[in-house]
C-alpha cells in the first residue's frame, strides 16, 4: 500500500524544507489547519500550535529536542468532535501512539485528519532543553539534527536525551500515519524519504506531485541499528527498576517524594478522565479515619494515599502507556514516574499480547472477554 | 429332587467316566436319575452343519420322549453339546411356532408328540443350584485344602444361552470346588473355546487353543470339566502338545463329579478315574497325602 | 490384499446365500464377532469381512476362504454381537452349503460330519469307532495318511475302555432313525 | 408481584423441570414443582462440569428480569421463586379431571429428621453404625444412615435412609435440638403375615421382622390358615411360600386378593421354582425372595416395601396443566450378559461415576486416580454405546448424550492430568461418532487435536491383566488386525432407560409409552402427549443433552400455558401490597450484630473481647450472642432482640448466609427494616478453613474480620427504598419469517392473546416445509403444513406481511420499533413491538463438489424430494443408486452437521426399497447421524439390505463421469478394497446453511456464529436467547435441526418472548447500575463490555443510557470505568474502600 516518495532537500537545509513542505500541505484546498511544533517568540520556548496562517511556518520546528507536552492530548481537543474542516498534525510517534489510545476510548477521530508521523530524534529534559537552548539560542535545532543525523551522537553540548527517549524503541511512526516524513538513514543533505501509508496519504502526495524513490537498505540498517541500541538501554532500565521496587516498601520508598500534585496524571496523554477519582469526595476522609490508619501502624504519610494513587494509575493506564516520559517530565520531585509505568507496563500489556499504539484495530484488552485466557489462573 | 437323565452317545464311549461319576454323585446325593427311554443321538455339532431341520427334529425326539415320561421332572444332561442342541431346540420352538409344527411332522414318524415343555438342565446348573454347595459339603469325607482346581466350563453350557451362570466370566463351579477344601486357580480362560472338533478337521487351530488354555492352568493341580468333548481336547492331545510346543504342559484333567466324588471318599470304580487319560503322578501322590 | 483393479460392485447376490445374508444384513460392521472369534489368528479373513462379502455378494471369494470351517462354535460372537444376528448359526449356514455343494477344499470338515451323521442315521446314537473308520475312509482319496495321525490316540481310548469294537458295521438298529432322516430329506428337498 | 389465577404442576426438578417451572412463573402462573429427591437439580446436582465451556452455568438459568423474584445464588444450591411452591420427597400420586382442571395428589415422604430444628452440626454422623455406599458420589465412597444427600444444597438438613436405619437410636442421644424422631410408631402397625409350611422358616423370619425390623408379625402354616387369618384382620403385607401342600402359593395369592384387594403379597420361592413366582406378579404379588434367607437382605428389602407403602398420602390440588419432566435411569452394565466386567472390576466405572471422580467434592476430591488401589490414572479408554444400539439389552435406539460427554470427560481427564504434571493418554472407542448439534464437530476436532484417541469400534470385553491390574481391551481393526491396549480405568457410556416411575405415570395419566418404554409424543411434537394439557419435558421421552432439554422444557411450558389459558387462566390479575419500610436515610448507622455461638463454642474463648473489638466502631450498637438461629426457635429469638433494640441495620454472624434470604424479607415486612441493611455473613467457614490450627485467638480475629468488613458494608448500604423506573412493554410480537417455526411461535404467542406481525420475504407462508412429503415416521407434511398456514391465516391476533422484509430497528426489549417493507405494493409499515423472533430459516447448501453440475443423474437430497413429489422419477426402473452424506460438511470451513440428511437418505432408501425391492441402495457415510429413537431407522434400513459404507475425511469417495455414465470409486474399508459402482443416480448429502442475513442480526444488535447461525446467549442455557435481551431465533436460523425440533425451539422462543409480553411494565432489578454523567469521559468502554447490550449512547451521543431492566448489575461496567462514571448502585466506592481496610486489618 505505502508508496515511497521524496522531496529533495533546498540548500541542504532540512528544516526549510520541512516547513516548505508542511507549507505545500497547508496549502492544499481542503486543509484548514496544521497542528505542528512551532518555536514561540518568547524564551525559546517549542510548543505545539494550531497554524492556519502559512506564512507563520517559517518558526515552525518539528524536530527540536524539546518536548514539553504529547500532543495527543492536544490533538483530542481538536478532533473530539467534527468540526467540518480537515486539519494535519504532524506528531512524533509517541504522539502518535497515545493518540492511537485516545481514539480506542474514543477521545478523537480521525475522520478530519491527516495524520503526519516523523522520524524521532529524540528529546531533552524540559529543563535540560533550555540549558541547551540557551548556549545556542539561534542554531540549536540545527546543530543537534546535524549531531544526531551524522552519527555523532545524541548528546549535544554535554546534554543527552531524556531517559524515556533512550528508551524508545519506536523512533519511526506507526502504520496509521497517513504520511511518515523518514530521517534516519537517508542522506538529508539531499532529500527526505516520504512515505504515503494511507489512501488519504497518497492522495496529498499525489496533489503535491512528489517523485519516487526508493527505501534504502541504509535507512533499514540504520533504523535496526538505533532500535537495538534502545531496546538494550529500554532492558537495563527495566532490569534496574524491577530491582528498585520489588516490594511494597522499595515502592513506597520510590514513591516517597510525591506530594499529589497529579502533574504526572496532567501530562500523561492516555489519561483521559474528566475528572480523575483522586480529587473526588472518595479521597477526602473523615479526620478520624486518618487518625485511626496512624494509630494502626504508629504513622502516616501526609500526604496520604501516595502509593494508592501510583498503583491505581498503573491499573488504569498502564495497559495503554506509550512510554512517552511525559509523566517524568512533569515531576517536581524528580520521582522516575517513566521507569515505573514502563517496567509495569511491558508486564501488563505482555500478557494479553498487547502494544499500546500499534494498531486501532487492537481493542483495549479489558473491554474484550476472552474465554480461553489466563486458564491457568481459572486452573488455580 | 429327581430328574429324567439323558447321557448322550459321547457318556457311552469316550465319556463313560463322566456318566459315571455323575451317576455316583446324584446317588450320594440323594437324587434318583431316570434315564430317558430309547434315547437318542442329539446331532452334535454334525447335524447342524448337515441339515437345519435335521439339527432340531433329533433333540426334539428326546425331549418329546421325556414329556412322555414326566411332567414335572427336569431333564437333566451333563454332556454341553448335548444339553445345547436340546435347549436350543426348547428356545426356538418357544420363540417360532412353525418351527414346532415341523419338527412334529417329522417325529410323526416315529409317532411323537413334541410340545415343548420339558425343562433342559445341565449337570452344572443342577449341582450348583439345585443341590448347592452347602449340600454338597456335608457329603465331603476329604480334605483337598492342598489342592488348586482349575475350574474349566467350556463354550455350550454358557452360550448362547446364559441360563445359569455369567457367559463371560462364569463362576458357579467355584463353590463347589471349595467345598471340597481346595483352592479354585484363578485364571480367566475358564469360558475359553477349547477348539471343539477343530482337533479332528484342522489339528493345528484345536491345538493352539488348548495349548492357550493348559498354559493357563500352570500352578493348578488340575482342571475340572462338564463336558466331554472339553475333557478329551485337554486331556488326550497334551503329548501332541509337548512336541509342537516344546512345554510340557501336562496337566490333570477331571470331570466336575469325578473331584466331587474323590473327595466323597468314593472307589475308583465309582468315580470313574482309571479311564481318564491324563491324571498326573504328581495329583495321583496328592491324593494319597491329604492333609490331616 | 489390495488389487489394483477396483471391486465391480453388483448387487445380484446368488439365491443361495439369500437367506443367510437375511441374517446378517442388520450388522453393522462393529467388528465384534471378529474381536472375539478364539481362531481368528487362524483365518485367512476375518468373520465381519465375511458378512461384508456375504452383504457385497462375493461367493466365490467367501467359499474360497477356510473362515467359516474354522468356527468352532463357541457363541462368543452370538453372545456378543449387539445386533444379536445369529453368528454361529451362519457359519453354520455356509458349512451347511459346503457340504451339500461337497466343495473340495472343506471335504475334511463336511465329510467328518456327513460321517457322524450316517452313524447317527443307522444306529440312533453314534459309535464312535464305526464313524471314524468310515470317516478316514471317505478321505482316503484326498488324506490317506489321515489314520495314521490318530493312529495312537485310537489305541489309547482302546486301553481306557473307551472305544466299543464290536460290530463296526453293524445293520440297522432298532433305534434307527432312518425314518426320522428320510422325512427330513422329504420335507427339505420340498422347499 | 402480579400473579395469574391459574397454576401447572411440575413433576421432576431436573433442568428440565426448573427450565419448565420457571418459565411459567416468570409469565405469571402459579407453580407446584415436586421431585422424588430431597432436592432440585436431577443428574445436574452430580455433574460439574459441561461442554464446551467445561465447566458449570447452571445459574444462567435464573430470571434476568425481574429477577428480584427469585433466588440469586447457584441453582445447584437450591432454588426459591415467588411464584413456584417447591416440594421434595414428593411424587405424583393420582391425576383425574380435564385439561384446564386437573385434581392430583401428591404423596409426600416424612423425614423423622425436623428441618427446623437440625442445626447441621453433623454429630449424628459421627455416631450412626450403619455405612453403605453413597449413591450422591455413585457408590463410590460411603455414607451413614444419617446422611445429606446433597452435601451443597440449600436449605440442606440431614435425613435418614428408612432403609438402612437400624433404629439403632444412637443419632437421636447426641442430637443437640432433638431434631431426631426416630420412633417409628409406623411400623409396628404395618402387619405383616408369613406363609409356609416351614416351622424353622416362618420362626426365624417371624424374630428378624419382629425383632430387628420393629415390624407386627404373625404365622400361618397353609394357605387355608393364611385365608382364614386374612378374613380376620387387614394385613398390609402378606410373605407368601409357593410350594405347600394342599392349597399352593399361587392359589392361595388369587384368593387372598379377593379377600383383601390392597393387601401387598410377596412370594417366597426356591431357585427351582422361580418361574412359578415370576407367574405370580403377573396375577399380583409385587415381587419375590430367593430361598434361603439371608437376614441382611431380607430385612432391608421388607423395609423398602414398608418405606414406599407408607409414604404420607393426601395433598391434592387443582392445576391447569402437567409437565412431566421427572427424568431418565441409565441401563446398568452389569445387567444381562457383562462382558465388560462392570460391577466386577472396582475400574470399570460409568461415565456418571467417573463425572464423579472428577468432582471436587466427588470420592478422591477431584484427583485423577483409579477406585481399585487409589493409583492415579495415565491411561485411560471409554466404551461408547453399553447399552444403547444394542439388540441384545432391547436397546434398539442412541442414547443421544454419550459420544460428547465422553468427549468433554476426557478433555477434563486430561486436562487434570497436565494440572497434576503428566499427560493422560485418553482413547474412545466409538462405533458413530455422533456430534450432531452444535458446534459439537469442532468440539470434537479440539479434542482430537488435543491428543485424545479416537478409534472406531466396538469394545466386546474387558479382562483383567492379572499382574498389572490393568484392564485390557482387545479390538480389531477394519482390516481385520486385532490389537490389544491395557487401561488403568475404562469409562462405559450406559444407555439411557425410562424412568423407573414411567409406568406408574403412564398409567395415571394415560399417556402413551413407545416401544423402548418411553413416552411418545404426538407427530410434529416434541413434547405433547396423546392427553391434552399434559406434556413431557426433558430426558423423559428420551435422553437428551442440557441444550435440548432446556429447549424442550421450555416447548413443553408453552403447551402448558397455552392448555391454562385456553380454560381462563391468566384472565385476572392480583397484586400483592408493596411492603413498606422505615426511612433511615437521615438517621446515622446503629449496627445491631447478632452472633450465632453454636458452631464456635469451642474456637471462641473470649467472646467479650470479640465484642469489645466490633463496638469500636462508633456505628455497632448491640454485639449480641445466640445460638441455632436456623432453627425456627433460634430464629424467633432473633425477631425478639431486634423488636427490643430497635436498630437500624442488622447483621447476623452464622453459617450459611443463602438461608435466610426468605427470612429476612419477612422480617423486613415485620419490623420494617429494609432488607437491603440487613445482612449474614459466614463466620464459620473463614474461621475454620485452616483446620489444623485450633488457635483461638486465630479464629476470634478472623471472625472480628468478617464481621466488620460486613459492618463497613452495612454502613453505606443504600437506604434508599425507592425502586427503579419500570420500563414499560409494547405487548406485541414480531416475528421475521414464515415457515413453519415462524408460524409455530406466532401461533403460540398469540394463542396467549398478544398480537402477533410474521414477515415473510416469499409470497407464501411455509418455508422448506412446501418441498417435504413426509417425514422419517412417516407424517405427512403437506397436509400438516396447509393446516397451521390456515391456523395462521385465521388467526384473529396474526398479521401476514408477506414479500417484505425488516428494513431498519431500533430500540430494546419491550420497546422496539422496526420499519418493514412491503415488496409488492410498496410502502413501509412502522411497528411496534415488545420482542422479535428471528425464525429467517435456512437452505440447502449449493455444492460443487463430487461432480454435481456435470451429469444429470447427480442431484441434492432437496432435487430427489422434489423428483418424488412431481413424480418425476420411476423408481423401479433404478436398480443402483448411491448416496454420499456429509458433502462439503463437518470439515472446515462448514465445520458442522446438518443433523438432517441422514436421516433424510434412510427415508428415501425405505422408501425406494419399499417400492422396488431390487434397488440396490449404497451410502456412503463418515459418521451416521441417526441419534436417539432414529437409530430404528437405521436398523431397519439395513435390514432391508441397504448397504452403508463408511469412508474418511482423508478417503473420499470419487465420482468420475465416462460416457454419460457416472462410477464411484471408493475404499472399502472392510473388504480392504477399491469397490468401483456404476449407478443410474447419485444422492448428494449437502447439508443446511442459514439464511440469517448478516445485515438483520446487526439490525437487532445480535451475533452470529461462524457459521452464519445465531449465536446463543449461551448454548446449553440459553438455548434460544440473544445475549440481547428482548431478541430469540428459532428453526433454521438457529441450528440444522428436522421438523419437531424446529418447533421445539420456536415454542421455547415464544415461552420466553411470553414472559415479557405478559406484563405491562418491566420491573428493574433491585442491584443495577448507573452513569454519573458529570464525570463520564464518553469513552464507551462500558457499552463495549456490558454482555447484556444494556448500555447505549443517547441521540446526541453526549450520555450513555441505561436499560434497568436489561442491566443484571454484573458490575463489568464499573470495572471498565476508571473514574467511577459507572457504578452499581448502593454500592459506593466508600464502601468498598472501608470493606478492604476491615479486611486487611
Amino acid at each position: 500500500m505505502a508508496s515511497n516518495l521524496k522531496i529533495d532537500v533546498q540548500d541542504k537545509d532540512l528544516l526549510v524544507t520541512l516547513r516548505e513542505f508542511f507549507r505545500l500541505i497547508l496549502e492544499q484546498e481542503d486543509i484548514s489547519a496544521i497542528f505542528v511544533s512551532q518555536r514561540l517568540p518568547m524564551k525559546n520556548t517549542i510548543m505545539p500550535a494550531l497554524v492556519t496562517d502559512s506564512k507563520t511556518l517559517d518558526r515552525t520546528d518539528p524536530l527540536a529536542p524539546a518536548f514539553p507536552i504529547n500532543g495527543a492530548k492536544l490533538l483530542s481537543r481538536l478532533t473530539r468532535k467534527s468540526s467540518g474542516e480537515k486539519i494535519a498534525a504532524v506528531l512524533r510517534p509517541c504522539e502518535i501512539r497515545a493518540f492511537t489510545e485516545l481514539l480506542k476510548l474514543k477521545q478523537g477521530k480521525t475522520d478530519d485528519l491527516i495524520i503526519i508521523g516523523i522520524d524521532c530524534l529524540g528529546a531533552f529534559r524540559n529543563t535540560d532543553y533550555f540549558r541547551f537552548v540557551e548556549k545556542n539560542p539561534e542554531r540549536s535545532t540545527e546543530l543537534f539534527i546535524d549531531s544526531v543525523l551524522s552519527g555523532k551522537g545524541t548528546t549535544a553540548g554535554g546534554i543527552d536525551l531524556a531517559p524515556a527517549c533512550k528508551a524508545c524503541e519506536f523512533p519511526i511512526a506507526p502504520n496509521n500515519a497517513d504520511i511518515s516524513i523518514g530521517l534516519i538513514g537517508i542522506d538529508v543533505k539531499n532529500q527526505v524519504l516520504i512515505e504515503a501509508r494511507t489512501s488519504a496519504g497518497e492522495e496529498i502526495c499525489k496533489k503535491l506531485n512528489l517523485s519516487e524513490t526508493k527505501k534504502t537498505a541504509e535507512r533499514k540498517t540504520a533504523v535496526d541499528n538505533l532500535v537495538a541500541q534502545r531496546i538494550e538501554y529500554r532492558d537495563k532500565m527495566f532490569a534496574e527498576t524491577r530491582d528498585t521496587v520489588d516490594n511494597l516498601e522499595k515502592l513506597t520508598a520510590y514513591l516517597a517524594g510525591c506530594i499529589n500534585c497529579y502533574n504526572c496524571r496532567v501530562a500523561c496523554p492516555v489519561c483521559y478522565c474528566k475528572e480523575c477519582v483522586f480529587v473526588t469526595d472518595v479521597f477526602y476522609h473523615e479526620p478520624s479515619q486518618y487518625l485511626h490508619w496512624a494509630k494502626r501502624k504508629g504513622i502516616l504519610k501526609m500526604p496520604s494515599d501516595t502509593l494508592f494513587y501510583h498503583i491505581t494509575r498503573l491499573a488504569h493506564s498502564s495497559m495503554a502507556c506509550v512510554g512517552c516520559g511525559q509523566c517524568s517530565n512533569a515531576c517536581p520531585n524528580e520521582i522516575s514516574v517513566m521507569e515505573l509505568f514502563r517496567t509495569v507496563a511491558e508486564k501488563t500489556q505482555s500478557a494479553f499480547g498487547y502494544e499500546a499504539g500499534r494498531s486501532l484495530d487492537e481493542p483495549p484488552p479489558l473491554s474484550v472477554f476472552e474465554k480461553d485466557e489466563f486458564l491457568e489462573v481459572a486452573q488455580t | 429332587m429327581n430328574y429324567l437323565y439323558y447321557p448322550g452317545c459321547s457318556l457311552e464311549g469316550t465319556a463313560r467316566e463322566y456318566n459315571i461319576s455323575t451317576r455316583s454323585f446324584m446317588k450320594a446325593a440323594g437324587i434318583k436319575l431316570t434315564e430317558l427311554e430309547e434315547w437318542t443321538c442329539c446331532g452334535a455339532s454334525a447335524a447342524a452343519s448337515v441339515s437345519p431341520l435335521l439339527s432340531s427334529a433329533l433333540p426334539a425326539i428326546n425331549l418329546a420322549v421325556a414329556e412322555s415320561m414326566s411332567q414335572t421332572e427336569n431333564l437333566l444332561i451333563p454332556c454341553s453339546a448335548c444339553y445345547l442342541n436340546l435347549k436350543n431346540v426348547e428356545e426356538k420352538a418357544r420363540k417360532e411356532p412353525g418351527l414346532l409344527k415341523r419338527i412334529n411332522k417329522v417325529l410323526a414318524e416315529k409317532n411323537l408328540n413334541f410340545k415343548n415343555r420339558t425343562k433342559v438342565r445341565h449337570l452344572l446348573d443342577v449341582m450348583a443350584h439345585d443341590i448347592g454347595a452347602e449340600k454338597v459339603k456335608n457329603l465331603i469325607k476329604k480334605d483337598f485344602s492342598h489342592l488348586t482346581i482349575a475350574p474349566y466350563y467350556g463354550c455350550q453350557c454358557l452360550r448362547p444361552y446364559p441360563v445359569f451362570d455369567d457367559p463371560e466370566e462364569p463362576v458357579s463351579m467355584e463353590p463347589l470346588i471349595k467345598a471340597t477344601g481346595a483352592l479354585v486357580h484363578s485364571w480367566n480362560m475358564g469360558g475359553k473355546c477349547c477348539g471343539a472338533s477343530h482337533m479332528n478337521t484342522k489339528i493345528d487351530v484345536g491345538l493352539e487353543l488348548v495349548y492357550g488354555i493348559l498354559k493357563a492352568a500352570r500352578g493348578a493341580d488340575a482342571i475340572v470339566t462338564v463336558c466331554p468333548m472339553c475333557q478329551m481336547n485337554l486331556e488326550a492331545y497334551q503329548d501332541k502338545i509337548e512336541l509342537k510346543y516344546k512345554e510340557n504342559l501336562n496337566m490333570t484333567i477331571l470331570y466336575l463329579p469325578q473331584l466331587l466324588c474323590l473327595a466323597m471318599g468314593m472307589s475308583e470304580d465309582e468315580s470313574g478315574i482309571e479311564s481318564n487319560m491324563a491324571v498326573t503322578k504328581t495329583f495321583k501322590e496328592k491324593m494319597k497325602k491329604l492333609p490331616k | 490384499m489390495n488389487r489394483l483393479q477396483p471391486v465391480r460392485i453388483d448387487h445380484t447376490v446368488s439365491d443361495t446365500l439369500a437367506e443367510i445374508k437375511d441374517k446378517v444384513c442388520a450388522c453393522i460392521q462393529c467388528g465384534t464377532c471378529t474381536g472375539s472369534c478364539p481362531n481368528a489368528f487362524a483365518m485367512d479373513i476375518t468373520p465381519r469381512h465375511l458378512w461384508r462379502m456375504l452383504l457385497m455378494g462375493q461367493k466365490d471369494e467367501i467359499f474360497t476362504s477356510r473362515t467359516f470351517v474354522l468356527c468352532s462354535s463357541c457363541y462368543y460372537c452370538t453372545l456378543r454381537c449387539p445386533r444379536g444376528l445369529p453368528l454361529t448359526e451362519a457359519m453354520s449356514d455356509l458349512k451347511q452349503i459346503a457340504a451339500k455343494e461337497d466343495m473340495i477344499p472343506h471335504r475334511p470338515s463336511t465329510r467328518f460330519y456327513k460321517c457322524f451323521m450316517d452313524s447317527v442315521r443307522r444306529h440312533g446314537r453314534v459309535r464312535e469307532a464305526e464313524f471314524i473308520s468310515t470317516y478316514f475312509l471317505s478321505m482316503s482319496a484326498t488324506d490317506p495318511l489321515l489314520p495314521l495321525k490318530y493312529a495312537s490316540m485310537g489305541i489309547r481310548l482302546l486301553q481306557k475302555r473307551k472305544l466299543a469294537l464290536k460290530n463296526p458295521l453293524q445293520k440297522m438298529s432298532e433305534r434307527s432313525l432312518d425314518v426320522v432322516f428320510k422325512k427330513v430329506e422329504e420335507m427339505e428337498n420340498q422347499i | 408481584m402480579i400473579k395469574k389465577i391459574g397454576k401447572a404442576l411440575v413433576v421432576g426438578g431436573g433442568i428440565s423441570g426448573i427450565r419448565a417451572a420457571l418459565d411459567l412463573a416468570e409469565f405469571g402462573y402459579g407453580v407446584t414443582l415436586i421431585d422424588k429427591a430431597s432436592h432440585l437439580g436431577g443428574i445436574l446436582a452430580q455433574l460439574d462440569y459441561q461442554f464446551p465451556t467445561n465447566n458449570c452455568g447452571m445459574c444462567k438459568m435464573l430470571p434476568l428480569i425481574d429477577r428480584d423474584s427469585s433466588s440469586q445464588y447457584c441453582l445447584r444450591r437450591g432454588l426459591f421463586h415467588e411464584n413456584i411452591d417447591i416440594l421434595l420427597s414428593t411424587q405424583l400420586a393420582s391425576v383425574e379431571g380435564e385439561p384446564g382442571k386437573f385434581q392430583v395428589t401428591l404423596d409426600q415422604k416424612s423425614n423423622p429428621v425436623d428441618p427446623s430444628l437440625c442445626v447441621g452440626c453433623g454429630k449424628c454422623i459421627q455416631v450412626c453404625p450403619v455405612e453403605l455406599p453413597n449413591c450422591f458420589n455413585e457408590g463410590l465412597s460411603t455414607r451413614k444412615a444419617i446422611y445429606l444427600p446433597l452435601p451443597h444444597a440449600i436449605p440442606n438438613s440431614y435425613r435418614i435412609d428408612g432403609n438402612v436405619c437400624t433404629l439403632c437410636g444412637a443419632c437421636v442421644e447426641v442430637c443437640p435440638t432433638d431434631a431426631v424422631k426416630l420412633v417409628d410408631e409406623g411400623r409396628k402397625k404395618f402387619s405383616i403375615l408369613i406363609v409356609d409350611d416351614e416351622l424353622i422358616v416362618r420362626d426365624s423370619l417371624k424374630e428378624w421382622l419382629e425383632i430387628e425390623g420393629g415390624f407386627a408379625v404373625e404365622m400361618a402354616q397353609s394357605g387355608q390358615e393364611a385365608l382364614e387369618r386374612l378374613k380376620e384382620k387387614k394385613f398390609r403385607l402378606m410373605l407368601l411360600d409357593i410350594k405347600m401342600p394342599g392349597m399352593d402359593g399361587v392359589e392361595t395369592l388369587q384368593k387372598a386378593k379377593e379377600i383383601l384387594p390392597d393387601l401387598h403379597v410377596v412370594m417366597m420361592t426356591a431357585y427351582a421354582t422361580v418361574e412359578t413366582a415370576v407367574e405370580a406378579m403377573k396375577i399380583g404379588a409385587m415381587d419375590y425372595l430367593i430361598k434361603p434367607f439371608d437376614p441382611d437382605v431380607l430385612i432391608p428389602k421388607i423395609v423398602k416395601i414398608y418405606e414406599e407403602l407408607n409414604v404420607s398420602a393426601g395433598l391434592t390440588l387443582e392445576v391447569g396443566a402437567i409437565v412431566l419432566s421427572p427424568g431418565n435411569s441409565y441401563f446398568n452394565p452389569a445387567d444381562g450378559k457383562d462382558t465388560l466386567g462392570y460391577g466386577k472390576n472396582p475400574d470399570v466405572i460409568t461415565g456418571l461415576e467417573f463425572e464423579r471422580i472428577l468432582s471436587a467434592a466427588g470420592p478422591y476430591e477431584g484427583r485423577l486416580v483409579r477406585p481399585s488401589d487409589g493409583r492415579p490414572i495415565k491411561k485411560m479408554a471409554w466404551i461408547q454405546c453399553v447399552g444403547s444400539r444394542d439388540f441384545q439389552t432391547n436397546a434398539d435406539f442412541c442414547s443421544n448424550i454419550c459420544c460428547m460427554y465422553a468427549i468433554k470427560e476426557a478433555m477434563k481427564a486430561k486436562e487434570r492430568a497436565q494440572n497434576a504434571g503428566y499427560e493422560l493418554d485418553a482413547a474412545i472407542f466409538y462405533m458413530d461418532m455422533r456430534t450432531f448439534g452444535k458446534s459439537f464437530q469442532r468440539y470434537k476436532d479440539l479434542a482430537e487435536r488435543c491428543g485424545v484417541r479416537f478409534t472406531r469400534g466396538r469394545i466386546h470385553s474387558v479382562l483383567p491383566d492379572k499382574e498389572s491390574g490393568n484392564l485390557v481391551v482387545r479390538h480389531a481393526s477394519y482390516s481385520g488386525k486385532i490389537s490389544k491396549d491395557a487401561f488403568d480405568m475404562i469409562v462405559l457410556a450406559a444407555g439411557q432407560r425410562p424412568a423407573l416411575c414411567t409406568s406408574d405415570i403412564a398409567e395415571m395419566t394415560g399417556i402413551e409409552l413407545n416401544s423402548s418404554g418411553f413416552p411418545s409424543t404426538r407427530p410434529f411434537s416434541m413434547s405433547g402427549t396423546n392427553q391434552n394439557g399434559i406434556v413431557v419435558a426433558g430426558t423423559f421421552a428420551g435422553l437428551k443433552d442440557i441444550s435440548e432439554s432446556v429447549t424442550q422444557a421450555g416447548a413443553a411450558a408453552l403447551l402448558a400455558s397455552r392448555v391454562i389459558h385456553a380454560s381462563g387462566g391468566g384472565l385476572a390479575l392480583e397484586s400483592g401490597p408493596a411492603p413498606i419500610y422505615a426511612d433511615v436515610s437521615r438517621e446515622n448507622p446503629q449496627v445491631m450484630v447478632v452472633i450465632c455461638s453454636c458452631n464456635m463454642a469451642s474456637g471462641l474463648s473470649e467472646p467479650e473481647k470479640l465484642a469489645e473489638n466490633i463496638k469500636a466502631d462508633p456505628c455497632v450498637k448491640h454485639v449480641l450472642f445466640t445460638d441455632r438461629i436456623c432453627t425456627t426457635s433460634g430464629w424467633e429469638n432473633l425477631v425478639e432482640m431486634v423488636k427490643k433494640h430497635h436498630p437500624n441495620r442488622l447483621l447476623i454472624g452464622a453459617c450459611l448466609p443463602y438461608l435466610y434470604a426468605r427470612n429476612l424479607k419477612a422480617l423486613g415486612e415485620e419490623v420494617g427494616i429494609n432488607p437491603r441493611l440487613m445482612d449474614v455473613v459466614d463466620i464459620h467457614t473463614p474461621g475454620f478453613s485452616d483446620v489444623d490450627s485450633q488457635d483461638p485467638e486465630y479464629f476470634r480475629s478472623m471472625t472480628e474480620t468478617t464481621l466488620k468488613m460486613s459492618i463497613a458494608k452495612l454502613k453505606y448500604a443504600d437506604c434508599a427504598s425507592s425502586v427503579h423506573a419500570e420500563n414499560s412493554v409494547f405487548q406485541q410480537a414480531l416475528i421475521v419469517g414464515g415457515g413453519i417455526a415462524g408460524m409455530s411461535a406466532a401461533l403460540a404467542i398469540a394463542d396467549h392473546g398478544f398480537k402477533v406481525d410474521i414477515v415473510e420475504h416469499e409470497k407464501e407462508l411455509g418455508g422448506n416445509l412446501r418441498w417435504l412429503e413426509t417425514t422419517i415416521e412417516e407424517h405427512d407434511i403437506p397436509s400438516f403444513l396447509a393446516d397451521t398456514i390456515a391456523k395462521v391465516e385465521k388467526h384473529p391476533m396474526i398479521k401476514v406481511h408477506t414479500q417484505s422484509t425488516v428494513i431498519a430497528s431500533a430500540g430494546q426489549v419491550g420497546q422496539f420499533f422496526t420499519a418493514i417493507e412491503e415488496n409488492e405494493a410498496p410502502a413501509v409499515i412502522n411497528l411496534e413491538h415488545g420482542v422479535v423472533i428471528l425464525a429467517t430459516g435456512g437452505a440447502e447448501a449449493v455444492t460443487t463438489s463430487y461432480g454435481y453440475g456435470k451429469n444429470k443423474k447427480i442431484i441434492t437430497q432437496k432435487e430427489l424430494a422434489q423428483k418424488v413429489n412431481a413424480d418425476e422419477l420411476d423408481i423401479r426402473s433404478i436398480k443402483t443408486l448411491v448416496m454420499i452424506q456429509c458433502v462439503d460438511s463437518r470439515e472446515e470451513p462448514r465445520n458442522y452437521c446438518s443433523r438432517v440428511c441422514c436421516a433424510s437418505s434412510i427415508k428415501s432408501a425405505l422408501q425406494f426399497k419399499k417400492e422396488n425391492p431390487e434397488i440396490a441402495i449404497y451410502v456412503f457415510y463418515r459418521d451416521m447421524m441417526t441419534y436417539g429413537f432414529m437409530e430404528s431407522y437405521f436398523t431397519e434400513a439395513r435390514k432391508a439390505g441397504v448397504i452403508f459404507i463408511p469412508y474418511t475425511i482423508n478417503k473420499k469417495p470419487v465420482v468420475t463421469n465416462e460416457n454419460d455414465s457416472i462410477f464411484i470409486t471408493a475404499f472399502e474399508p472392510i473388504i480392504s478394497q477399491e469397490i468401483k459402482i456404476e449407478p443410474d443416480m447419485l444422492v448428494l448429502g449437502t447439508g443446511i446453511i442459514p439464511t440469517l442475513p448478516p445485515s438483520l442480526a446487526q439490525t437487532f444488535g445480535i451475533a452470529l456464529d461462524q457459521d452464519g447461525f445465531f449465536q446463543e446467549a449461551e448454548s446449553k442455557w440459553r438455548p434460544v436467547d440473544s445475549l440481547k435481551e428482548g431478541v430469540f431465533a428459532c428453526g433454521l436460523a438457529h441450528s440444522p435441526r428436522n421438523i419437531p425440533e424446529a418447533i421445539a425451539t420456536a415454542e421455547a422462543a415464544a415461552q420466553r418472548a411470553l414472559r415479557i409480553l405478559g406484563h405491562e411494565y418491566i420491573p428493574a432489578g433491585r442491584i443495577s447500575s448507573t452513569v454519573r454523567s458529570s464525570l463520564c469521559s464518553l469513552c464507551e468502554r462500558c457499552i463495549d463490555t456490558c454482555p447484556y447490550g444494556a448500555r447505549t449512547l443517547n441521540e446526541d451521543g453526549k450520555k450513555v443510557l441505561v436499560n434497568s431492566a436489561m442491566c443484571q448489575g454484573c458490575g463489568l461496567c464499573a470495572a471498565v470505568c476508571p473514574n467511577s462514571a459507572s457504578v452499581i448502585e448502593g454500592y459506593p466506592m466508600e464502601q468498598m474502600l472501608e470493606m478492604i481496610d476491615a479486611a486487611i486489618l
